[in-house]
């Protein structure tokens, strides 16, 4: 697959305070989430991409072409910007209309690109009030609705979901994955692990303007082999379970939770772990209540590498 | 190219008409229709006063081109970019099929076009009020029709210059003042080549001169060396031209970061 | 009894915001959770004083909400949803100044400033621009201005909105240990549940501007041990067909989570061993509880 | 006995003051925010240039021997009596002044909190309206009154000192109240101007385009009205014109235009009035945020 979003080497910095440094990048259709702390430089890596800024080293292509000032690109690029800013005074369906306007469509086209992009957003009912009187989470919607109206190919949505209660969360994640089946290329930036697991698992980490990571969640989790992995079992046979494996070389330390009867193993070699609880659990004395891995989440991957 | 001009031009046309402010600047240039009927109903009421003619004169120097062109030219022309930026929506402009010239000549077209609306109908109406009576004739609207289309050249250079001001400087407020109402209105009195160094004195150049000989603005005229109007009308058009040329420049290559 | 309202009602215009709130607060951490848009942002503006209700009357602090308004400011620290500032101060100073307007002396305002700051984890910037702020650091500084003029009862509007998850974390335990002093009152709006779990033991639920439903925390949680939540890896289809012979309903989320509904009286060795035999590894098995977030969507409807 | 302070959030032991001036940080704050501008501390130097020029005006006629030779003539211009203090208390350079430092220093004073959602803050804490504005008119009365009042009371003394004598002051025993009386005027005055023009929007930018448009645009009125009717009470229009009149009266000076000076006072108080209770208003609207 070729790649539809190339970043070569791109750095970028503000007076003497850096934004991004040394980014190289190639994104390809689907979602790809952009994950990292406040002030890691996923806004700027967006605003570079999507010609805001410009790099002040390296280059960035999209389709092959370069995006400051491209009006090529734009007409197949949808932005959205993390700002909570709109032109207050105007309604929701004259706020698509006019920028959908700016593609050159004309009225009627502009009529149906807007209320195809109200309804996919659900917010047919409020496109005559003007945006002034939107809550936070039909702000976001609407924002969304201008970024896709016009069917662009592919899509930056800088933080999308903040500030947004749980059924705000899940309708636009809805979206976003509707676009991703629909063949778009997706990026999207968080800061909030739980929604990115819940888009994608394709993720690039940031911190302090550098990539510290890109790829599957799980395959950079794989990655880190060197660092172990915990597992946390709840069983009434707890320390039996623990004398069991503890003669395995790949279970490096064993501890103990009594108040709770769990045990928790570190191990840098998961798949022998399970494959061994597996045979175990053949054993009809062995009752496992519960089993986790405190550390498999991208909260664990993200404070590991950033502390590396 | 031209296409993308009136893409943009349609949308920030139909958005100056709805923001508050329209409605504000509207109401400052209708100040001198009111003017004009208070006038008018007191010579209704048979009290003398001079002839509407010169009366409009007054307007004309006083009000309309040494306050509301260059105060219209400088709200609008400093906010092409500067509102942009204040509001945080530069990106929705800056992310559209238009290249970035497109959109400050589009906003530069639409500003221009709301704030004439504004200045024409001011003029002509205070005009009609004050001079419509059984002696108007036709030719008379040809008067004040030149009179419109000075005072439009005046403010399409001014808009452009202040415009050229708002996407070089970062609060172009401020410079902007002190050039419309301190350098113009202070330049223009000097004598020699100094006063050519500002707006209104080709404006001045080009409007009638008559008015000097009622003795009633000849201040206003002292010390005008007047450039000959064909001159001065592509002075004027060249000052438009340049620091439009130069706004589209400087916002096609020029970053615009927000606040914070 | 910190708060007491009865019956109270506001409208913005036709919208109506607030429909019949009545409630108690006692002490400790109050949670005030709801989706965007539910109220909770225009009850606080209620008790503060900055809307007048339509309807109701109510106390806080003992104070009444209508007459004494001036009162309950001087006991209250009111920590806003927005991002907001005055722009062209330090930090110190912006913090100071709000302390002194809550009637702190000079000096004081000042020495308290510099703590309250330092409190938050703002102690290296303390002489930075406000403007300079990342959205971060501006969330912290509206804390420390809440704090500053050591109020009784705390009013944190979405304090957590627009943090990354090391920030959320920190500012969720700054709040927790204000909480524990025991003689702060806090309460706390937001959306996110998690963060309402780990601060308050109290939560109110207010749902289209009327209350949904309000207790302590653990009462409201109950477990329901027939859904059990599992993350495998291998192949899914044959581990899927026997349990779903076996009588459950297996169900696979868009973030590979697969949840195993079991029938009453199931014996859940009976998933591990199909799993074993399929060679599905189990990697996380949990049973799940009717946590605060389904009891969440129970009361406010999500679909 | 070692002692630790424990980890934590401490209490603030101390008792918050019931009353005081509550307003005053806002003008504290005000005044400092300013003075920051670089701007802002170059034009207000420049605004002190008629203050000085008077005051060596001052020193020149009570050493008119020593300089003859230059000032011929200057007998009749350089008089100091109460028409001297009028001229310097509403010249067009010190209402200028006050505008365009008001522009940088003033305009944000209120649009700025709405900008930045900032009055939400002023008021969660124990303020009322009144203290707020206050606070904010504080700094409008600062600035105005280091312009006018300071400068016109300096040079009152400068010329009792000069003179080496009382007389002066025997001669006209009512001017220190009129300096101050009419300082006043004006503080109050450009006050309620600046704020009303600073609460109508949150855009600094449109509040100078309005302070400077209005102002220039009543002294328009007033020229042409001037012009064409020839009537001294087109003066009434004029914002820097009704200031002058006033003055005049305070100043027992004989008024430029012959209008009795008590209209010029309505006019002026009636905007004030307005102005005021505008403000009221529309502050009792910004408590109620979305």
């Amino acid at each position: 697959m070729t790649a539809v979003i190339e970043a070569r080497n791109l750095s970028r910095w503000y007076g003497n305070v850096l934004g991004i440094s040394e980014i190289t990048l190639d994104i390809e259709p689907g979602i790809t989430a952009l994950l990292g702390p406040n002030g890691a430089g996923k806004s700027t890596f967006m605003k570079i991409i999507t010609g805001q800024l410009k790099a002040n080293i390296g280059q960035v292509r999209i389709f092959g072409q370069p995006v400051w000032n491209n009006r090529h690109i734009f007409r197949r690029l949808g932005f959205c910007p993390e700002s909570d800013a709109f032109y207050e005074e105007l309604n929701g369906l004259e706020f698509l209309t006019g920028l959908l306007s700016l593609y050159g469509y004309d009225r009627k086209e502009c009529l149906i690109r807007a209320g195809r992009a109200l309804e996919l957003v659900e917010l047919q009912d409020v496109s005559h009030r003007p945006i002034r009187s939107y809550s936070r989470g039909m702000r976001q919607r609407i924002k969304i609705a201008q970024t896709v109206a016009h069917d662009p190919e592919v899509l930056i949505l800088d933080e999308p979901l903040s500030g947004l209660d749980p059924l705000g969360k899940r309708r636009i994640i809805r979206l976003i994955k509707e676009f991703r089946d629909a063949g778009k290329t997706v990026v999207v930036s968080s800061h909030v692990l739980p929604e990115v697991e819940a888009l994608t698992s394709e993720i690039i980490l940031i911190h302090n303007g550098k990539i510290l990571a890109r790829g599957d969640i799980h395959f950079i989790r794989e990655l880190l082999d060197s660092h172990p992995h915990m597992i946390r079992i709840r069983s009434p046979q707890y320390r039996e379970l623990a004398r069991l494996l503890a003669a395995e070389n790949y279970v490096l330390n064993i501890s103990f939770e009594p108040e709770a009867s769990a045990v928790v193993f570190e191990t840098h070699h998961r798949d022998r772990f399970f494959n061994r609880l597996n045979e175990l659990v053949l054993d009809p004395g062995l009752d496992l209540e519960e089993i986790t891995s405190p550390d498999d989440n991208l909260q664990a991957v993200f404070d590991y590498l950033v502390e590396r | 190219m031209r296409e993308e001009i009136l893409r943009v031009f349609s949308f920030y046309f139909f958005l100056g008409k709805k923001s508050g402010r329209a409605r504000t600047f509207f109401l400052l240039s209708s100040a001198a229709v009111l003017m004009a009927i208070i006038i008018r109903t007191y010579r209704l009421a048979g009290y003398w006063t001079e002839d509407g003619q010169v009366i409009f004169q007054n307007f004309l120097m006083v009000f309309f081109l040494q306050f509301l062109i260059v105060l219209l030219g400088l709200f609008y022309g400093s906010s092409l970019v500067g509102e942009e930026l204040d509001n945080r929506t530069l990106p929705y402009l800056t992310s559209r099929p238009v290249r970035r010239a497109a959109i400050i000549l589009g906003k530069y077209l639409a500003y221009l076009s709301l704030t004439t609306i504004m200045l024409v109908f001011a003029v002509i109406l205070s005009y009609l009020v004050l001079n419509l009576d059984p002696e108007f004739r036709p030719g008379d609207l040809l008067t004040v029709l030149r009179y419109s289309a000075i005072l439009w050249l005046g403010l399409a250079a001014y808009l452009a210059f202040f415009s050229f001001l708002g996407t070089w400087l970062k609060k172009p407020m401020l410079v902007g003042l002190a050039f419309g109402f301190g350098w113009e209105s202070v330049i223009q009195y000097f004598p020699g080549t100094t006063q050519k160094l500002s707006v209104a004195h080709y404006l001045k150049s080009l409007l009638p001169q008559y008015a000097s000989s009622s003795g009633k603005l000849g201040f206003l005229f002292i010390r005008l060396e007047p450039t000959r109007p064909v001159l001065a009308v592509i002075i004027l058009a060249g000052i438009i031209l340049v620091f439009l040329a130069l706004a589209c420049l400087i916002f096609s290559y020029r970053e615009y970061l927000f606040e914070d | 009894m910190s708060i007491e309202l009865q019956n109270i009602h506001y409208s913005y215009g036709k919208v109506k915001a607030l429909n019949g709130v009545s409630l108690s607060i006692g002490e400790g951490a109050t949670g005030l959770l709801g989706p965007n848009g539910a109220g909770k942002s225009t009850l606080i503006k209620i008790m503060l004083g900055f809307l007048t209700p339509a309807e109701g009357q109510g106390k806080v602090l003992g104070y009444d909400l209508r007459t004494e308004q001036k009162f309950i400011r001087r006991l209250v620290g009111y920590m806003p949803e927005d991002e907001c500032f005055i722009p062209g101060l330090d930090a110190v100073t912006f913090t100071a100044l709000m302390g002194e307007l809550s009637g702190l002396p000079r000096q004081e305002a000042m020495k308290r400033a510099h703590e309250v700051l330092f409190y938050v984890g703002l102690g290296e910037s303390r002489y930075r621009l406000v403007d300079t702020y990342s959205s971060g650091m501006k969330q912290r500084l509206k804390l420390a201005q809440a704090l500053v003029h050591d109020p009784r009862l705390l009013f944190l509007d979405e304090p957590t909105s627009s943090l990354d998850p090391t920030g959320r974390q920190e500012i969720l335990e700054l709040i927790g240990e204000v909480a524990s002093t025991g003689d702060i009152r806090v309460l706390l709006s937001s959306h996110i549940l998690a963060d309402i779990e780990l601060v308050c033991d109290r939560v109110v639920i207010i749902n289209r501007g009327e209350i949904a439903a309000t207790g302590r925390i653990e009462d409201l949680k109950m477990v329901n041990y027939q859904l059990y939540e599992l993350r495998v890896k291998g192949e899914l289809n044959g581990f899927r067909q026997e349990l779903e012979q076996a009588g459950c309903r297996v169900e696979e989320t868009e973030d590979r989570l697969v949840k195993v509904y079991t029938p009453p009286d199931f014996d859940r060795r009976r998933i591990f061993l199909s799993a074993a035999r399929n060679g599905v590894q189990v990697r996380q098995f949990v049973c799940s509880q009717t946590s605060l977030e389904d009891l969440f969507a129970r009361v406010v409807g999500v679909d | 006995m070692a002692e630790v302070r424990e980890k934590g959030y401490h209490h603030w032991e101390g008792q918050l003051q019931e009353k005081g001036l509550v307003f005053w940080p806002i003008t504290r704050t005000g005044i400092r925010l300013a003075f920051q501008r670089k701007r802002f501390k170059f034009l207000f130097a420049l605004s002190f240039i008629p203050a000085i020029s008077f005051a060596v005006g001052i020193y020149i006629s009570e050493r008119l021997e020593d300089f003859k030779f230059m000032a011929q003539g200057a007998e009749r211009t350089l008089q100091v009596n109460p028409g001297f203090f009028k001229t310097y208390l509403s010249m067009d350079f010190i209402f200028f002044m006050i505008l365009l430092l008001m522009a940088l220093g003033g305009a944000g004073l209120i649009a700025d909190d709405f900008r930045h959602k900032a009055i939400q803050l002023y008021f969660a804490r124990p303020l009322s309206r009144l203290d707020y504005l206050l606070g904010k008119a504080g700094v409008v009365v600062f600035f105005v009154g280091l312009l006018t009042l300071v400068p016109a009371l300096v040079l009152l003394l400068l010329k009792l000192l000069f003179s080496g004598s009382f007389r002066f002051f025997l001669d006209y025993p009512w001017l220190l109240l009129s300096i101050i009386f009419y300082s006043a005027f004006l503080m109050v005055f450009f006050t309620c101007y600046v704020l009303l023009a600073s609460s109508v929007s949150k855009n600094r930018n449109y509040v100078i385009a309005l302070i400077f448009a209005v102002y220039y645009l009543s002294e328009i009125a007033r020229g042409i009205f001037y012009v064409i009717f020839r009537s001294p009470y087109s003066t009434l229009l004029s914002i820097p014109g009704n200031l002058r009149q006033v003055a005049s009266a305070f100043f027992q000076v004989k008024p430029a235009q012959d209008v009795p000076w008590y209209l010029s006072f309505l006019v002026l108080s009636v905007f004030c009035l307005l102005s005021v209770l505008f403000l009221n208003r529309k502050l009792r609207g910004v408590e109620v945020i979305r």
